[in-house]
């Protein structure tokens, strides 16, 4: 792994970060940081490219602050069932939203990709920045559970249908007690789904929603970070770019405002304000140290 | 064309000759929702009520 | 999930589990369990495929035993790469066993089973049956680290060669305060290899040594199941089981006696017991509580 | 057949016309284990010693 900094810089980066939040940061007292914990999603729509979110997470983590890393991952679940000789299927719900169709076999697919391949990779990744990563999914310890939903609407060919025997779940509950038994032992989570249905069998869910759930079940701050710069009130006019939003109300004009792929990015920045997080901020991977760009408010 | 009875209201839906099962159908009497369980013979049921949600 | 019992020969059961160890079992003021945690190592050449174990297991549990599940599979990996079109690779050491050559997309198949697929599975299962189980690799909280192994001595053709490339590793170190953590947590921790090298990639490692390693850092007792019934001083008499050992010399004599693919059990066995495992047993696993009937010593 | 220096003692070392990279060959004269880095030029190295082991 390159580090992407000089020694020079990181010490630089860290008197800033401690000069930003010095009021609530290190205490030589030994005092706990009064902080909320920061849940950071990375990944998404072009796989897991972390390598500035990587450096940000083990600064933050230097500086005494709760990380929890949640990651998605669904395009190189595509590439591993393609290398299998299978077809990902995709289906259009009614309300015009693209999702995947999870069958049994994408199922086992998709465990060997998430919280297999990425979920070790990431987890190696982090502990190579010197971060006590440890890796989770929704099934560990029951992290991530809820309601099994093996049928969804869809449309085909403009008729309106019912199919059955997907594997997904709505996430209703968060074993915060596992976060924070871990956490208060120093370590990391790195946590992606599948989530546990409760039926007992792994299916999928939408890592976002995965973040937003444990952002709000942790009282965190939720930043998400994507490969746009967050949510425009006009996508095309570049200036219209909305940073921040610390209630639902607020989140109601970005609501509005999102398009395309952010709609699900604005869903669960809704769902994680509604649940409990105490801030939500959609911000871009491709700028250096992202996460706390992002958490000081700009760019 | 063939037809079978809302499981609601008692009215005659009318069913195409592509039916699929899985299918879901408006009854043009009550508006119900009648998912398709079976095609030949055809059998409707009220489609169920279900969240959008979406996976990665 | 089949249960396999009645409710009555549940209750039978678990009377004859707490008659068996009345002395050191259950402790109705609250105190805790005297006895050794148990590290159990399922799976193997013929798959995970542990039903008897885990039932076996959720009873160990509800009785209050601290339990450690540890898992191969190498014969999955062997299929995925199958599947992916891959040839899985062997080599001759030049003592005659034969090794897995993990190369670096080899390397890659090995995290999405193990921790993936079967870990995910296995984990799933375990809780359906009550189980508070929690899925981990070596990787996650630097659970099992050591050396890295790049190159292997092999036999080719007759020629002895130095082969590089392989991503395999010798397990030295377990985070025992991680699994003390689980464990006083409530949890189960279900674990398998890559373990994580001190080059910071996860490699391959040998699940029954995995397992031997585990034990010998809890002091714990440890049964490997296998789909044959222990190791015998005459391979080809039934009559001749050896059920267990409690000492490295007592091991001595068992080693003699394995052959085959049985040498590398004996010799996690082994190293077990010097690394301070209270206790090894090697046992079936296709017979009706296969880990309680191994820990009362007999069948 | 080649020859080359042994590392450990100096001594010539026979090498056969289908030498591979990686092989290992015992030097007649002090009984040294000699890797072959490269073949054309042929260059020999101590053997690493490599305690034996098995993954999964
Ligand atoms: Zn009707
Ligand atoms: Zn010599």
């Amino acid at each position: 792994m390159t580090n992407g900094y000089t020694r020079e810089e990181l010490l630089a980066a860290h008197d800033d970060l401690i000069d930003a939040s010095a009021s609530d940061c290190l205490y030589t007292d030994g005092g706990e940081p009064r902080e909320p914990p920061v849940v950071v999603k990375i990944g998404g729509a072009r796989a897991v490219e972390p390598e500035g979110a990587v450096q940000d997470i083990a600064h933050l983590v230097a500086n005494g602050r709760k990380v929890v890393v949640v990651h998605g991952g669904s395009t190189a679940v595509d590439e591993t069932l393609e290398e299998l000789g299978e077809e990902p299927t995709y289906v259009e719900t009614p309300s015009g939203v693209s999702g995947r169709f999870t069958d049994e076999r994408t199922m086992e697919v998709f465990t060997m990709v998430m919280p297999g391949k990425l979920n070790t990779e990431l987890t190696a990744t982090l502990r190579g920045a010197g971060v006590d990563a440890l890796g989770l999914s929704g099934v560990d310890g029951g992290l991530l559970t809820g309601k099994r939903k093996s049928a969804v609407r869809v449309v085909e060919d403009g008729k309106k249908k019912i199919k059955r025997g997907d594997h997904s779940g709505k996430i209703t509950d968060v074993n915060t007690q596992l976060l924070e038994t871990l956490l208060d032992g120093g370590y990391t989570p790195v946590a992606t789904v599948p989530m546990l249905a409760d039926d007992g069998v792994p299916v999928n869910a939408d890592a976002d929603r995965a973040a937003a759930a444990i952002a709000g079940a942790l009282g965190a701050e939720l930043v998400v970070l994507t490969d746009v710069e967050g949510v425009y009130e006009d996508i095309d006019d570049p200036e219209s770019l909305i940073a921040s939003a610390a209630t639902p109300a607020e989140f109601e004009a970005v609501k509005n405002a999102a398009e395309g792929f952010m709609t699900k990015k604005v869903m669960a920045a809704t769902e994680a304000l509604e649940g409990g997080a105490a801030k939500v901020i959609v911000a871009d991977a491709n700028v250096r140290d992202p996460i706390t760009t992002a958490l000081n408010g700009g760019g | 064309m063939t037809e079978a009875e809302c499981v609601e209201c008692g009215g005659d839906v009318a069913l195409s000759d592509d039916l699929e099962t899985g299918e879901i159908i408006d009854c043009g009497t009550c508006g119900a929702e009648l998912e398709v369980i079976d095609v030949n013979p055809p059998v409707l049921d009220r489609a169920p009520e279900l969240e959008e949600d979406w996976g990665e």
